[in-house]
């Protein structure tokens, strides 16, 4: 009868509470999201499947190992746990997709059009507008942000998932889990969050407008660039380094041409094994007292105010440079400059297409793109240094 | 509506906006600097290059998957 | 000289005890069965390579790190020991097995026929009566089997190694490599050990029953399956979530197929990179002083007795099932439900060949058999509640 | 031959057993509740979906191994 | 403005010395090497990236985790340190990458003409007359090296990357970058250094000489070869154990013919994974203050001539053994036991075409190769041995 | 020129040297010994099993590829 006890008390039912049923709803929407609307579901779908596992009453998933007063371990803990801290807590996960990123990303449009850098810093407004909102917020009492709160809610802007995941996990891990879900719902949402703001703020005739051919890139300025740019991180902003270095790293692997086996690896087991166990450690701070409260709201407001204000900015700098440039801009490429990678972009190719049936701006628009990768982890280092160790 | 949280706010914006510009500024130019150098005394032909990683897969990884391959398109024809 | 001397005394044949020279006779042995025999080489040539490394006297590869009164460390320890502390005692390694199975997994025949479960029920009686077959031996004073001893002996009769290896590692550590090895030899046995039972508990009439054939099974179900199991489980036993969730996660990048990089990963790359660590790590508990002692005779023995029970329950109760049931039920197919997917299924599709050419049982044997490791996995998450704090 | 290791022993199938029946069996029910529920409610075209998965394998594999098996051809009709 | 002097102070430029610079250009230096040149790419990349990173001042990225009194942690510290402490000091990158080389060894030549296994005995003659000039070198005072260093350096003459970083991570860790370097890069130069040596020590008549063709050697012998040579490094070299442990079960691995997948993973996924952060983590030794001495330069010199010595006596125990052996023997299949493995075989090869076109000595070469791969592991072992505790 | 740091030198390589040749030359004899021994009484035909691992590929992975090949040439006719 005893046994029965135990077992009963120890079964879900007895221990549910109703946050952690919540989530559970939380969790299949985001597996509904993942897999019948597409919403990034590489992430998502482990994201989801960690919250389900880590809102199990009594399965002690995230439990934390126990050690006894001779420093003798009681209990080995859960495997979320270690997934959490060995990859996450460390930077690890993120830094490691990031050089997957990298081995996967084409620099060639942008070296053969440098100035779309400009609209991948333009973008990055956006992160910074949120930061100034979020802390008004705070101000006012409605939400209860502190500054590194605040930044890691701004990086949202960046449209960068392992950006967002690193400055988060370094800035304020209590709300990796709404950070990251909406980082990469929102990644998910690009086709439908940019479109009205674009023509919003751009004329048929621009819309229209067709940009010259890019030039050829050589082989030599794919792999100097990539070292140009960790040497101007390491000289001005070693805080981004991290970040920058590995996704330079994967670049490198790429572009060098004699390791075709490791960027090979870069971009597929590896980056796959670290995408599972990234999502299932994100999921592990989906708790319910972590998740279930006013400010993620506040969070997944703000998240999307991020992106529209990123958007907006990247499209206006760019009307401003079709002005003043002597080769014409369209300025439906500004809206790349959110990263998004290469969803943003082809976004920009779409609209442009509706305008002019043979404008073919995706090209063009990569630059803007894989410069709002580079323009979100400049930030990244910035945020880090400057709120990181108040 | 200011004091100390709001301040650092601004103080995040400004620097941090101002950090990011100058950065990629910076870029550009070294970027340019970079491709005219490069363009003008390193050349190197772009076709040729780039057709070149699809032949420099190591060995190994060709003679493994034509092994797989052959055995799969064997198996394919069997059924 | 006194180099000579070092040398000499740290030599193998100076320091070689009978009893690691026995073990490695045992590797040599696992080596030829893995080779030879096609015993489960998978984990069983990993293993038997660990039996000989750990073996080696003086090569300290499973030498623990040592640390000097300040905490620093005098001596890193040898692989072995990491191998195992950090991915088996933390659990992870079978669990990421259990994903990869879980994504190799196809649930269509058993939710196209879903009273097959019960098939994987009643052959979990292999577990339980063995368990108790063990304590009954304790207390006769033949072998000295703790509780937790007898549950690890007893989900051997589970034919799951993730499954056996993750309740081993937590209930009985010391005796992993016996029941690990117990495990997968008799999984790999199962052609020898299961046809005799089969045939003695059925009449040849009973052998050559056909049975309809099986429905098609929606894409949805496939997909909303694995959650239900989930949402049971988390209502009613948590404690085995950890390997249920990751079953069912695995099973869900397979069935969603919105994942496929991660499915295919963790089919192939990540459960073979962790298989050759799993066996070296197993590997590392069959040092002498563990392996070479009479209980492992009893675990040996007590393992093919569960294997036998367990066969046996599934017929007999796919006699009843067919008795009352108004489709025709072969009782062959309820040998499948001690699990050894794919093996069991093959044997009942065999058997049934033999009384009837005709009759292809093999889907049919699909259902009970992926059943039966969702059985083991409830018997081992029952296990762990009630023994596991004792 | 009895005490509370065996006691133990006996508990422990008693209840695990029990557990186990009771759960698949509740998996039967619930499975059945499902299948009935999305087949009248939510179906789909299983042939259809059934062939789906074989071609939404993820560009990137595909470019590569496709580069890699032109590669292994081409090396294989070299020999 | 308090913030814009943090930013500032926080900069690269207000914080690179002198020496991280010079790093700075060591490894683009080194990324020339390998891209340009081909310098054994897969690792000198990885390390030189490594090399880019770890000199940036305050990345911080080689920085160890900061925990306060009561033992939390306060800075998680950056993810080199953790590649190097988990991966390196371990021992356990080195030994993966040996599995992988394991798995991709063909022992066919070698046990075709067993006693080719003696050509790999005598070019380890180079590693430990060069731990004799080192510390001769120290006695003298030009260097300091310690035998533990002059081990390390000695090992660089064996010509294979995992053993050298393997007993220079267990004996002199603060040279590992130097060593790892020199020993990747002297690999790369084997086609320079080899030739010169083998005509001056060599008659043309000699290089001529034909060798009879090998015997087929049979899937039994493949098997039972590496089983034999765990068997008697355990009677007789336990420390070098985990070396040829991990070696001979990669090539278990692959004769067995029964864990294809597993084998398959061990030559790609994993190796390519562990190659990776290996490089990264020999990259976090190469730090100014621990590469930028005078002792740098003795370690590439010496390095240097261990190759030189290694060739020469292989070269000259292959004379001895023609002139006594009933078979002919071509002494230059004598410079392919510093192993280099297919590097060395390939140059004794060519020198042999050279000399009479129709002599392919290349498969002939591959015996001691790969003995020389077994010799320096040995040697390895020898050392772990005698000098690890003083 | 000698001290205790040259004679460990002196030491290290005597030893060393001493064991890697005696160690090679015993793997020498017991290698021969092995092949004569297998080759006597276990022998394999070595053309028939060095074909064998080529199909012995683990079903699973020519099943996917396979399916990446079908794939990939398929995406590769369209072109
Ligand atoms: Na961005
Ligand atoms: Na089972
Ligand atoms: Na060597």
């Amino acid at each position: 009868m005893e046994q029965l006890v135990a077992l009963w008390t120890s079964s879900g039912i007895a221990q549910l509470s109703v946050g952690q049923f919540s989530m559970m709803l939380v969790g299949l929407g985001l597996l509904y999201l993942a897999i019948r609307k597409g919403f990034e579901p590489l992430l998502l779908v482990p994201i989801a499947v960690g919250t389900l596992l880590v809102n199990i009453p009594g399965a002690g998933l995230d439990a934390a190992p126990i050690y006894d007063a001779a420093g003798h371990m009681t209990s080995p803990g859960g495997m979320m746990y270690y997934i959490y801290e060995i990859g996450i807590a460390s930077g690890m996960f993120p830094l490691i997709i990031f050089m997957g990123v990298g081995a996967m990303t084409d620099f060639g449009p942008l070296l053969a059009n440098p100035k779309t850098l400009l609209l991948g810093a333009a973008a990055q407004f956006g992160i910074f507008a949120t930061v100034l909102g979020a802390v008004s917020f705070s101000a006012l009492g409605i939400f209860d942000f502190s500054i590194q709160d605040a930044s890691s809610i701004g990086i949202i802007g960046g449209a960068d998932g392992p950006t967002a995941i690193f400055v988060t996990s370094k800035l304020s891990p209590e709300i990796l889990g709404a950070v990251a879900v909406a980082a990469y719902s929102y990644m998910a949402l690009v086709p439908i969050i940019q479109p009205p703001i674009m023509r919003a703020l751009t004329s048929p005739e621009e819309r229209a407008i067709k940009m010259e051919q890019l030039r050829p890139v050589s082989k030599t300025e794919k792999i100097v660039f990539p070292l140009l740019l960790l040497l101007l991180v390491a000289l001005f902003l070693p805080s981004a380094a991290p970040l920058i270095g590995m996704f330079i790293f994967g670049n490198l692997m790429r572009e060098s041409g004699v390791v075709e086996r490791l960027s090979f690896t870069a971009q597929n087991s590896l980056i796959n094994i670290v995408t599972i166990f990234l999502g299932l450690g994100v999921g592990s701070k989906m708790s319910a007292d972590k998740f279930l409260n006013w400010e993620t709201l506040g969070i997944l407001g703000l998240g999307a105010v991020a992106f529209c204000i990123g958007t907006a900015s990247g499209v206006i700098l760019a009307k401003i440079m079709n002005k003043y440039s002597s080769t014409p801009i369209n300025p439906l490429i500004g809206s790349a400059g959110v990263s998004a990678v290469p969803m943003a972009a082809r976004v920009s190719n779409k609209i442009g297409m509706e305008a002019n049936p043979h404008n073919h701006l995706l090209m063009h628009a990569m630059g803007p793109n894989v410069a709002g990768v580079i323009g979100s982890a400049i930030a990244a280092g910035v945020m880090i240094t400057m709120v990181g160790n108040l | 509506m200011s004091g100390p949280l709001v301040e650092q706010g601004f103080d995040l914006m400004l620097y941090g906006m101002g950090t990011v510009v100058v950065f990629l500024s910076l870029l550009v130019v070294a970027t340019w600097a970079m491709s005219t150098v490069i363009n003008r005394w390193f050349p190197d032909k772009p076709v040729e290059q780039a057709l070149k990683p699809s032949t420099s897969i190591p060995p190994q990884v060709p003679e493994k998957t034509l092994r797989i391959i052959k055995d799969a398109i064997a198996q394919h024809r069997q059924r």
